[in-house]
């Protein structure tokens, strides 16, 4: 099991090079919508990466709905693909499909989201996002100091398990940083609003939520595209000044405004990273390797103004 | 000889759905190569099995001029309960005790629109709202697996009858039972004159508010029986399934060529339209489509279907 | 007739019977007695209560106050499952088949669940077939009946109100919508029923009717009850006296025609129903089309007007050829048409009287930008509803809370609102009584006398003689007869519209 | 003095909607003393805005009998052509041409329902998803930015005036048209008209299709207005916003008290439908009731809405 961290490198050459020739391999992906730019991100990096090995893309779009999703996993074996990768909407649910495209013979690989243990894939590509979380809540406990810490949290859609780790990682976040220099926890998380991982979701949810609690003074939300929504709402009630708004992903529109100060930090969960390593693993495996590890965090790296040079690139897919 | 011929002329006519479906059924088998095996075929045929059910329950209620937008949440909601009830009670039990759910829910819209007169959109629209909820409620957002030893249901799910998967011949029965309903039964007949004329059934002494809640009930436990091969096929009851299937199967029962004003409509034209899309969305995959573009080409679809049925009302 | 009526009992007896609709008195204490085997006329003006009395007798509505008895006993009918049990059958005014369902289950649609849970497609199908041809006509029983003609719709209604052994059978205006042929048989029938002890309520305004048919005659007016009187002791000037509360003079107003140049002149024109027919009409001239029920004659001014599209012909105003492609293209060159369908074509039944009288010609109401303006309106609908005599408080009334002759009346409000060459006017007095019939003929004189060339349809002979100043008769799509004034008679007129070789009515 | 009282009764059972109005608003103030804030009330009727706008012209729509599923996509769609616009021409021909764009696509849906006569639910939803497909096109499925030189459209989508928010500002001027068209203009006139009996306004002479039509364009173009002040409140035009928006609206209509048979509804009714769909969501966000429970209860308030509005038909 590798730890968050010591993994791969993020800079965009291959680190692995393919001893096979592959352009005679299709590989299917299956995404789980196409309705959020994180998706549209990671589906275009795979592809690139995908296709920058020689081998062939094809994707099938899950629309959201985990049947629709199974019924593109079965489109894909239909069409004869010869990797199958994998973004579940649900960590049960696509058991079965993923056995079926084990027993006919398709190695399957995970990415982004988790799946139940009892799934026979490869290996599964992800971010650690409790221990995103972790870092964002940390940042928030040491910039906060001894103020009393009053949050909100947007988040993006009901039962989502990787919003749930995020959450659950800040709040383990401040919790142990106020204990470590505080000796004691002073937060309170007074409302969690709902932004469909959207930026007018976002902006939605911030003018309710400012409404019922003017005082708040830390913004959390689970993704960038909320949070700068969000950051309008509360620019809009002139409450940005004091508040800290933290997210989550490195969107390229995001840092640019950590550039500026306008937002706090977000915790990087590229879709770009994510891309390029479950597609490394796909060619280690074709390549022979067969002791590739269950689970492969991407690194997590919290972002704010300091460190925000070294990871803003304007001409990004994300 | 001759008027068998002429027969079937007329057949075609009447039912050009049918030709339609052939079309594309040829447009297909040229576009990819891996449509006419039979594993993409069974694909086809367990993928449409949810809409295709739920369709022939939402004829009935076009048929009466009604219309029902809850079927989505209702699969999802029972999707949900079944797994739970998987987790208390025998699995007879659980699946009776979830079909009663769905006809439950689906005969509070009966009530709501022949009792109270309320209009079936904003009746079955409320009700979606509401049953959406109570399946994010009951499931706790979270996904819920259906009980280890209810691995009868999920076997049953992912199973087949002599190369047939069952949700397949889930569908088939359904659509038999309600062909048949509707030409040799009373009950399809009554249904088919309320949507034609509800007041002269209404003077002719028929009860016609006790057969709109009926179809109502009857979508219901088809929605729910839906939900139940859902929850069977994955081995969770998941709340955010089913999110716009409602107009899936609106579409199908009108690119089958029944009328949304009601009195007009056939099994097996709806069961046609039901494999139209179901095609349409299988063989865009098939052939590589980008989702984006597959949407705008079933709208059009969708669009052109429509416009050729028109020949059929001449 | 007295004699026995005293001695039996009676089969009907509505006793005081009270109904109002929203605060609207529609009936006040009506009572009307019938005995089996009469054949019992109910009359009166438009909107007087025939049709709601009967429909509480059939359990379509319910009573506020009043008795109903049966054969001396007390019933109480609150649903039109009750009065079935009873032996009352009903045929509405308003049609009630269902006309995506084949004749034969329209036959038998109040049984349809008797006859258990499976459709028996062939016995449903000859015993309808039976029952259609025992009454003397002839229609597939497989047939759609939203594909028959409206004449061969009212006899499905006809033979489904007789598929049940009946004890009273009530006919709301049944022959409105038949020929002179098919009310023939269906005297016929009414005689037969008679002979076997039913008693029958039958609502007709064409007195002649009552006077061939009917034992006694009971006149609603203003929701009230007259006696009943006996048909033989009693003549028509007697009925309309307690129908109008007045006598009337004439009931065709004189008219001394001055007719000027051709106004509207068709050629050869051909639509689905119609086959080859041309014809003109004269400024100030009325021109009436008669014909049997199912010969064209809605279909050819449907196709002059462009309401529906027609295949080939022309049509030609003061002597140009116009191309019309829709009915706002016709009105443009001042054509209009009264349709033959009041509530389907003609009034909007939600919309106020103001509001369906100017729907014709709204740039006279409107100013800049398409906005009413309001006072103007007013004043001008105020003056046409006073013109007319349409009978209402006021002009903002819902049409449909008017009586049927009344509503007729705003349908020909409208096109008397604009300035039309051509005035087609598809049965002018269909379900309209016999006061408001007058009044009707003295509205089509004066749009002739405005120099306005009119073209009448009406299925009633006698109307077309006394309005019209040249009549054509119709069979078959095409024009049989061209009759001047001084041919005008009834016989004529007949014998061109059965042709030759009358035959029945038939779907195919 | 009494006559006016009578008079007042009189319109207050008309209007009933008033009163479901009224009680919705002392509720919220008993349950959340944040409600009658001014800052939460100008957030009040900024969150409304893009359904009350587009709501107005649904009223249109549904008052000659039809109804539009596409507007929710529609909104989506101008919000990235919006920002798109904005990146390579001036600022007023980006919202000129927006603004053309959806009154475009509403001329689809109106020629799809006037000329060829399709059934409107069944062509608008065709619509719905062509135009959500087109919205993930052109923007690649990422949200787009509005151009920096196109600050005036951000400054304008957060400003207000005179402590109304813009947006509402707009609002308030659809809907002024709207009420001042439908009770005084003959335009207003003759679309009820047509919902109330369609042939026979056609056979009175009025060119019917031409009205039919008019109605999708209009929304198209109010769909087009809502979906760039969404672009100008947040500075990004996303392809996935206003899903499920089209249902709120035509929520709002009927709470409105507006039938969906068409020729019967006003323009202040349905105002009020607006507002007290967004005082639900509102409220409960206030009070920070749980987003699934939310679901539910909006539900109920609707089907009691509706259940209320039944009282007006006596
Ligand atoms: N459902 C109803 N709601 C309100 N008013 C009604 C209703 N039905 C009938 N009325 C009113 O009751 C009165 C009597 O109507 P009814 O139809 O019985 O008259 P009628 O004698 O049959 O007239 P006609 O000769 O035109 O058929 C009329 O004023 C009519 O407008
Ligand atoms: N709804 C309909 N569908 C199909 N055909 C119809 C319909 N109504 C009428 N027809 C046909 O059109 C022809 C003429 O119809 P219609 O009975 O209206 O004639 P008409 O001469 O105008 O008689 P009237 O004016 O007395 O009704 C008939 O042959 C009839 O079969
Ligand atoms: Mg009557
Ligand atoms: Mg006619």
């Amino acid at each position: 099991n590798s730890k968050p961290g010591d993994s791969q490198n993020q800079s965009g050459e291959a680190a692995v090079t393919s001893k096979k020739d592959l352009s005679h391999i299709k590989v299917g992906y299956c995404t789980p919508s196409l309705n959020a730019s994180f998706y549209v991100a990671l589906s275009k990096s795979i592809q690139n990466s995908v296709e920058g090995y020689g081998m062939k893309f094809i994707s099938v779009d899950g629309q959201g709905d985990i049947t629709k999703q199974i019924t593109g996993v079965e489109d894909l074996i239909a069409k004869g693909v010869d990797v199958l990768i994998i973004n579940p909407l649900d960590p049960k649910a696509l058991v079965p499909s993923v056995n079926a495209a084990v027993k006919s013979g398709l190695p399957v690989f995970i990415v982004d989201s988790y799946i139940e243990p009892s799934a026979r894939y490869i290996t599964s590509v992800l971010a650690d996002n409790q221990g995103n979380g972790e870092l964002v809540g940390e940042w928030i406990a040491n910039k906060l100091g001894k103020t009393k810490i009053k949050a909100a949290i947007i988040s993006g859609a009901q039962g989502n398990p990787v919003g749930k780790e995020k959450r659950l990682g800040f709040v383990r976040g401040i919790a142990e940083t106020q204990l470590r220099t505080l000796g004691y926890t002073d937060f309170s998380i007074v409302s969690q609003g709902w932004g469909g991982w959207s930026n007018n979701g976002g902006l939605k949810a911030m003018e309710d939520i400012l409404a019922a609690h003017p005082d708040i003074n830390v913004l959390m939300a689970e993704n960038d595209a909320m949070a700068m929504g969000a950051m309008k709402a509360a620019q809009e009630a002139g409450k940005a000044d004091n508040m800290l708004i933290v997210g989550f992903d490195g969107q390229k529109e995001a840092l640019e405004l950590i550039k500026q100060g306008k937002y706090g930090a977000t915790a990087l969960n590229s879709p770009i990273g994510l891309g390029k390593l479950v597609t490394e693993s796909v060619v280690k495996y074709l390549n022979g390797d067969k002791y590739l590890d269950k689970v492969i965090y991407t690194p997590s790296v919290l972002i704010s103004k300091e460190e925000v040079n070294k990871f803003y690139d304007p001409k990004s897919i994300f | 000889m001759k008027s068998s011929l002429k027969r079937t002329i007329h057949f075609i006519i009447k039912h050009n759905t049918i030709i339609i479906f052939l079309l594309m059924l040829v447009l297909s088998a040229l576009a990819s190569n891996a449509f006419f095996t039979p594993n993409n075929l069974a694909n086809l045929i367990r993928q449409v099995a949810p809409v295709g059910i739920i369709s022939m329950g939402m004829l009935l209620v076009i048929l009466t001029g009604g219309i029902d937008l809850s079927v989505g949440s209702i699969v999802a909601m029972i999707g949900v309960l079944c797994a739970l009830f998987t987790q208390s009670m025998s699995l007879p039990l659980a699946i009776v005790a979830s079909l009663l759910a769905g006809i439950v829910v689906g005969s509070i819209s009966g009530y709501l629109v022949s009792v109270q007169k309320m209009a079936p959109f904003i009746a079955t629209l409320a009700l979606m709202t509401i049953v959406r909820g109570l399946g994010f409620i009951f499931s706790k957002g979270a996904p819920v697996m259906v009980a280890d030893s209810a691995s009868a249901l999920t076997d049953f799910g992912s199973g087949s009858l002599l190369g047939i998967p069952n949700p397949a011949i889930i569908l088939f029965l359904v659509f038999g039972i309600t062909a048949v309903l509707l030409k040799y039964n009373i009950y399809g007949r009554i249904l088919i004159a309320i949507g034609s004329n509800e007041e002269a059934v209404r003077l002719s002494g028929i009860k016609v508010p006790v057969y709109k809640f009926s179809v109502y009930a009857i979508i219901g436990g088809l929605a729910a029986i839906s939900g139940m091969i859902g929850t069977a096929r994955t081995g969770v009851g998941s709340p955010n399934i089913g999110i716009g299937l409602e107009l899936d199967v609106i579409a199908a029962v009108v690119i089958g060529g029944t009328s949304l004003m009601g009195g007009k409509g056939s099994a097996l034209n709806t069961f046609l339209g039901v494999l139209i899309l179901g095609m349409i969305g299988n063989i865009m995959n098939l052939m590589d489509i980008a989702s984006y573009s597959q949407q705008v080409i079933k709208g059009l679809i969708i669009i052109l279907a429509v416009l050729l049925q028109r020949f059929q009302e001449k | 007739m007295d004699m026995l009526h005293d001695q039996l009992v009676n089969r009907v007896e509505l006793s005081n019977i009270s109904k109002s609709f929203g605060g609207v008195a529609a009936l006040k204490d009506v009572t009307l007695k019938a005995l089996p085997g009469e054949i019992h006329a109910l009359m009166g003006e438009n909107g007087a209560g025939k049709s709601t009395l009967m429909k509480i007798l059939s359990g379509a509505h319910q009573k506020d106050g009043g008795r109903i008895a049966i054969d001396g006993e007390e019933v109480h009918i609150k649903n039109t499952h009750d009065s079935k049990k009873l032996g009352i059958g009903i045929i509405y005014q308003e049609f009630s088949l269902v006309p995506e369902l084949s004749v034969a289950e329209n036959v038998f649609l109040n049984r349809l669940s008797e006859h258990g849970v499976w459709m028996k497609w062939n016995s449903l199908k000859k015993e309808a077939a039976e029952l259609i041809q025992s009454i003397g006509f002839n229609i597939n029983p497989s047939a759609k009946v939203a594909n028959l003609s409206i004449a061969q719709q009212q006899i499905v209604e006809i033979a489904k109100a007789l598929s049940e052994k009946v004890k009273v059978l009530i006919l709301d205006e049944p022959s409105a919508v038949l020929g002179p042929n098919e009310v023939q048989k269906l005297f016929d029938i009414l005689l037969k029923l008679k002979k076997e002890g039913v008693t029958i309520i039958y609502i007709s305004h064409h007195l002649s009717e009552i006077f061939q048919i009917a034992d006694r005659v009971t006149v609603l007016k203003d929701g009230k009850s007259s006696e009943s009187l006996n048909v033989a002791e009693t003549d028509r000037d007697a009925i309309i006296k307690l129908m109008l509360g007045r006598s009337l003079d004439a009931m065709f107003p004189p008219r001394k025609p001055v007719i000027g140049n051709e106004v509207l002149r068709v050629e050869h024109i051909q639509s689905d129903k119609v086959k080859d027919v041309s014809l003109t009409v004269k400024a100030g001239e009325v021109l009436g089309i008669a014909g049997l029920v199912g010969s064209g004659r809605t279909e050819v001014v449907r196709a002059i007007f462009a309401a529906d599209k027609k295949q080939k012909g022309s049509v030609f105003l003061h002597g140009r050829k116009v191309r019309l492609r829709n009915p706002h293209q016709a009105v443009e060159k001042g054509i209009g048409m009264v349709p033959e369908d009041r509530k389907q074509q003609g009034v909007i039944l939600s919309l106020s009287i103001k509001q369906n009288i100017s729907l014709a010609n709204l740039a006279g109401v409107t100013g800049k930008l398409g906005f009413i303006r309001s006072n103007k309106e007013s004043a001008h609908v105020q003056q046409l509803i006073k013109k007319l005599l349409i009978k209402t408080q006021h002009e903002d009334i819902p049409a449909g809370q008017l009586s049927g002759g009344n509503q007729q009346k705003v349908v020909l409000a409208k096109w008397f609102n604009r300035d039309c060459h051509v005035i087609i006017i598809d049965e002018p007095t269909r379900g309209v009584d016999v006061g408001a019939k007058t009044e009707i003929y003295n509205l089509i004189n004066e749009l002739a006398g405005r120099g306005v060339a009119i073209l009448v349809i009406s299925s009633e002979t006698a109307e077309l003689m006394g309005i019209c100043d040249r009549i054509l008769v119709m069979r078959d799509g095409q024009v049989h007869g061209e009759l001047e004034k001084h041919e005008f008679t009834e016989e004529h007129i007949l014998r061109y519209a059965i042709g030759a070789d009358r035959q029945p009515l038939s779907t195919n």
